[in-house]
């Protein structure tokens, strides 16, 4: 075990697969030199060259495109969108071509990419460098979208990705890069997809969360827990499609209360498909109804400090409360 | 013998006359199939077809530079026969007109003229215009990573050159050099809309410059001058050349599909002028003039291909179709399935 | 009251605003000449010239990004998308651009576009001319996402989406267009948007449901009160954002019993968002656990007779017997 | 007087001796405000800035053939020098780089440099990349079918072209020919990718002719080069003869934002080396070879104008920020708002 940051950890991890397996390539914008914004990359292209590493022009959806056209032809290509926000002119690529290939050919190709992406916000990147985007490409059958929030699942997951014989969206929570560090295992551990984990054990309700988020949720149980002897039980969903529901109800059924907490827009945001699927399940073993906490229902998040402090918590400590207040319904 | 065939223009592009015949009997082939399709369409037994009438030169000519089990395919809906030149046989192409289990494109999941065929190289393709036109430029990336010789062709109509998509795949094939042949079958009109509210330009080959690599308009409806530039693209590309651009001008003599009333926005003068250098009528006098092949040889092959034809709709007329509950089916890899693509 | 068939009530509301205004243009595919792909626009381009009747390139980015334009400089652009399965690649300058530019301009600067885009399966159209696309983007903040089922509904909401002065997505299900009449007042009349509508009146239990798939809705609806006696009550969403929520939750308090059903992949869907909303908001009025019914979730509808049926109908009339199962629990 | 004018080279493009002084103040304030942006953001007070260093001469040289008030403009995040020649001031352009409330731009919303001025007839702007061109193309549209003597024009990089958007804007107004102008300021990277992983060619002015309009080449550090080009094309616009690209060949001296660390992908030597065409000097040089200004006349200039922006900086600073929950405001209309975009 090395202790790693999540931006640490995602570097090592894709080095390692890269080193050990030529068809991985990484393409994207200004991965080369530059080393990617986040310098995920740094030295690579003199490391593994500039076939491997390939600096793109400004074009998502050709981005994607050319990495379909290389995974249907023998390499295992991982595309970088800069950020999450630039995924958008690729949308087609991503939901009518990657996702469909597999099932429109009835089996005969498959597209095994991934493609990562940075979003979230929280790091003052203002409506275009702060988006969640996992609620569109979650609803999309034939794409699996995971979201780590440590560092040992971001490692074990970009790994799980990279074997996976279909594509893949990562997405990588811009605030834990370097926020949220963690013990990942030295050897090359796979964190399997469609699983979700429960960071925290606890008896009295159960939080259902993902990305930076989970971090928000952990520390609201934490100080619940010493404040007021609350027992919050945390899952981390950690992949969005397909989705775990057989933790989050196990769960749900101990603890006979949940809540679910997102960053994204609340509405038809992720965590209403994870609220649906309690309340159709596991009614009956509800003391209270669930609880959604979604980011507020605005565009994007703004750039000015006190907006953006707004958008990420517009009531103080808003999931502590509301867990409070549940625990005691 | 060799010396006889230098002296014929198609000689002089190292075809032999067998290989005419073989190259004419696919155009009969693509053209009697369209009729049957479309006579299938008539009687209710086929809910969409996609006529290539008036392409097939432009078809079989490009196609015929590329090798079949060498290189990539990546045709679009009209290209019936591209498909035919790299190995599809009239069956497959009725198993996918009649969505039966075993069509090899889609096992009846897609539209009919969805081609996709793993064993020939055929790259699965959608509906959503010129999404495959970078994908050509990937697969292309990934043969020459890889160090293989193949060559990637990827058709689509004039109507695909708008699209961004078509501009970011031709822009990273060019900056990269890759081996790949882009082919714009330009019948003038994308459904309706006439090439003038397309474009502000003559030719869609004027466009390559941009990209840094050739454009060539060639008469589309000249067998052997669309192969004459696709010849020449393949050679490009093989030796490292970079890729290519080729516009053929031709036109499409029936509506966009079985659903299109083309009376709507072309006038019955206009297709009847463009049916007079029907493709198929100008590779005919040509054999002929050439000696290659008289009228009796010409009735001969397409009474064989006609016979061909029918036998080829009706055993896949009767073949099964897909379990409903198939449909479940394919979402993501199962056990066994094949990795990967077109290698 | 006129009877007229849903693309014909379509027609003659487009047409009467176009007639009335001429900031209003039409720019699409094939809308000129062809008079688009369902004929809506023949003959328009003679009677409204070809700077109004604008048959674009095959460009959907480009199309959407220069209707934003005219939208912003004095027109009322509507924008047609040949297929709801071709507006992915415009997908950029509809969340980035149109949806944000009110947002991000604090209020300078508006976007009124509607988006016509005829979506929904059932009629042999395969992967690509049968999409539901109603979940992506209801949920983007900044543009509504309208969806009428009915001739009247869907001249009412067309007109108040030309008269709204932000961005509307007008979803026409294919189906309806030919399947469904009903009467349409003569005169000017507005649908407002964000209102359901009780397509039923019943006390048993709520359906909630939108575009075809309504109908299927009511026709079961209509059966079980003949065959079983059961009283169901049918809400017509109508708008998918901005949600109503208080004329869904009113009818669930009612009835104490609720079924979501839509045609759509399940997962992620718009019906999540709607049974989550029910159960944060109604569940101790709740007698049974609310019901959800969605597409399966494979990439997109098949074309193949028997796969398209299966997909719009899993298990022989579905609806129905779930609604029964729940009236009975 | 008139013929002093006219024996010079700004004279015989109809420029003055007042006019050029002018220019020149444009000029010094985009640098001086460069300067003064990431001194605050180096002391903490501006998280992030985007220096237009190196682009004044094009920005200045372009926006000046437009016309206040009448034309309309979408410039890009590094744009700095064109928003203040459409009439932005510095206090403006602070009120954005702090994030104030009365930004006009944003409100504080967006980072800076995100421009947009309703009353100047500056369209809002976002970070996507291109996707303001199509938005061009069609206020074209709506300025010609409204009968309007307006221009448009959009400015964009080297990295811009390779966008699906690009392609489909610019097509569209080729095939239109609406009076719209489009400036590439190619400063030969894209953050850090150079030109030759984004293009295959040379110049982006040749991809011109495959919309049908005229592209021009100058050089981007000749601020009246810029000029004349522009006002060319602006002219074409009027005279209903549709649109030009002008690719201005320009560098840029610093990092792409105050994020970004330059030092990873360009030596040191390249850039010392494009700053000894530095365009403020280029210009500084021409005014005192033509008689326009002296050293003396230069200096005071830049102690007024830096006086005007310390103080633009101080007040802005002092603005109030935006009330917290006005996050929630603005997402869809509210009652009053303005219709519509720029007019
Ligand atoms: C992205 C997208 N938009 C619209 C359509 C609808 N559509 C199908 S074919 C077609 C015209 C294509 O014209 P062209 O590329 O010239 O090919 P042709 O049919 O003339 O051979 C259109 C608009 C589509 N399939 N995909
Ligand atoms: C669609 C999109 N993709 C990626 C980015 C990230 N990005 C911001 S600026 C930039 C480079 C732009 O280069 P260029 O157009 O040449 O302008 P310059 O900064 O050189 O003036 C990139 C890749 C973005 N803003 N939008
Ligand atoms: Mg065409
Ligand atoms: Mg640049």
């Amino acid at each position: 075990m090395t202790e790693k940051n999540v931006v640490t950890a995602i570097r090592d991890a894709l080095h390692d697969e890269m080193a050990d397996d030529d068809r991985i390539v990484l393409l994207g914008e200004d991965v080369g030199n530059r080393g990617g914004v986040f310098r995920i990359s740094a030295g690579w292209m003199d490391e593994f060259g500039e076939a491997r590493v390939i600096d793109t022009p400004l074009a998502e959806s050709g981005l994607v495109g050319v990495a379909i056209g290389m995974a249907l032809h023998g390499m295992l290509p991982v595309a970088e969108i800069q950020f999450a926000d630039f995924i958008h002119p690729a949308f087609d690529q991503i939901v009518s071509e990657a996702a469909r290939i597999r099932y429109r050919s009835n089996g005969s190709f498959g597209v095994p990419l991934v493609i990562r992406a940075p979003c979230g916000g929280g790091i003052h990147g203002a409506l275009y460098h702060s988006q969640s985007i996992e609620a569109f490409f979650a609803h999309v059958p034939g794409i699996k979208v995971v979201m780590p929030a440590t560092p040992a699942d971001a490692a074990g997951l970009l790994r799980a990705s990279i074997a996976d014989p279909d594509p893949v969206l990562f997405l990588e929570h811009k605030k834990t890069y370097r926020a949220i560090t963690g013990d990942v295992p030295e050897e090359r551990h796979l964190v399997p997809i469609g699983k979700a984990d429960v960071k925290r054990e606890g008896s009295d309700l159960t939080c259902v969360s993902y990305g930076y988020a989970l971090h928000a949720c952990l520390d609201a149980a934490a100080r619940l827990q010493q404040d007021e002897g609350i027992s919050v039980e945390v899952v981390d969903v950690r992949t969005l499609a397909p989705l775990d529901t057989g933790t989050i109800l196990d769960s749900v059924r101990r603890t006979s209360k949940a809540i679910v907490v997102y960053e994204d827009n609340r509405t038809y945001g992720a965590g209403a498909e994870i609220v649906s699927t309690i309340a159709e399940e596991a009614m009956f073993d509800l003391d209270a109804p669930v609880v959604r906490i979604g980011g507020p229902d605005v565009p994007a998040m703004p750039f000015a400090a006190p907006l953006e402090h707004y958008f990420m918590e517009p009531e103080p400590d808003q999931i502590y409360r509301r867990m409070l207040d549940l625990a005691r319904a | 013998m060799s010396t006889q065939v230098a002296s014929t223009p198609h000689g002089a592009l190292g075809l032999s006359d067998d290989d005419l015949l073989s190259m004419y009997r696919t155009v009969i082939t693509a053209r009697l199939l369209d009729e049957a399709a479309l006579r299938q369409n008539r009687m209710g037994r086929a809910p969409f077809v996609v006529p290539a009438e008036g392409h097939e030169a432009c078809q079989v000519g490009t196609a015929w530079a590329m090798r079949r089990g060498v290189d990539v395919w990546l045709p679009y809906y009209r290209d019936g026969a591209v498909v035919l030149t790299a190995g599809m046989t009239p069956y497959e192409v009725f198993l996918g007109i009649f969505a039966k289990a075993d069509d090899p494109s889609s096992g009846g999941r897609q539209m009919p003229s969805h081609w996709g065929h793993r064993e020939l190289g055929i790259i699965t393709g959608s509906s959503p215009i010129a999404t495959q036109v970078p994908h050509a430029a990937g697969i292309a990336y990934a043969v020459r990573y890889r160090g293989e010789d193949a060559v990637v062709a990827s058709w689509f109509g004039d109507g695909a050159t708008s699209e961004g998509d078509w501009h970011e795949g031709l822009n990273f094939a060019g900056i990269h050099r890759l081996p790949v042949i882009f082919v714009c079958e330009n019948n003038q009109y994308a459904i309706s809309v006439p090439q003038s509210k397309q474009m502000a330009i003559e030719n869609v080959a004027d466009r390559a410059p941009g990209y840094g690599f050739p454009g060539v308009v060639v008469d589309g409806n000249d067998v052997l001058a669309c192969y004459a530039a696709m010849k020449q693209a393949h050679e490009r590309a093989r030796a490292g050349d970079g890729p290519t651009l080729i516009e053929c001008k031709t036109y499409r003599f029936l509506g966009h599909t079985s659903d299109d009333d083309d009376k709507t926005y072309r006038s019955r003068d206009e297709v009847e002028q463009a049916r007079d250098r029907d493709p198929v009528h100008v590779f005919g006098e040509y054999l002929r003039a050439n000696g290659v092949l008289d009228d009796v040889g010409a009735e001969e092959l397409r009474a064989a291909v006609k016979g061909e034809i029918d036998e080829a709709l009706s055993a896949a007329w009767e073949a099964s179709d897909p379990e409903p509950a198939s449909a479940m089916r394919h979402v993501f890899a199962e056990p066994g399935d094949p990795e990967g693509g077109s290698r």
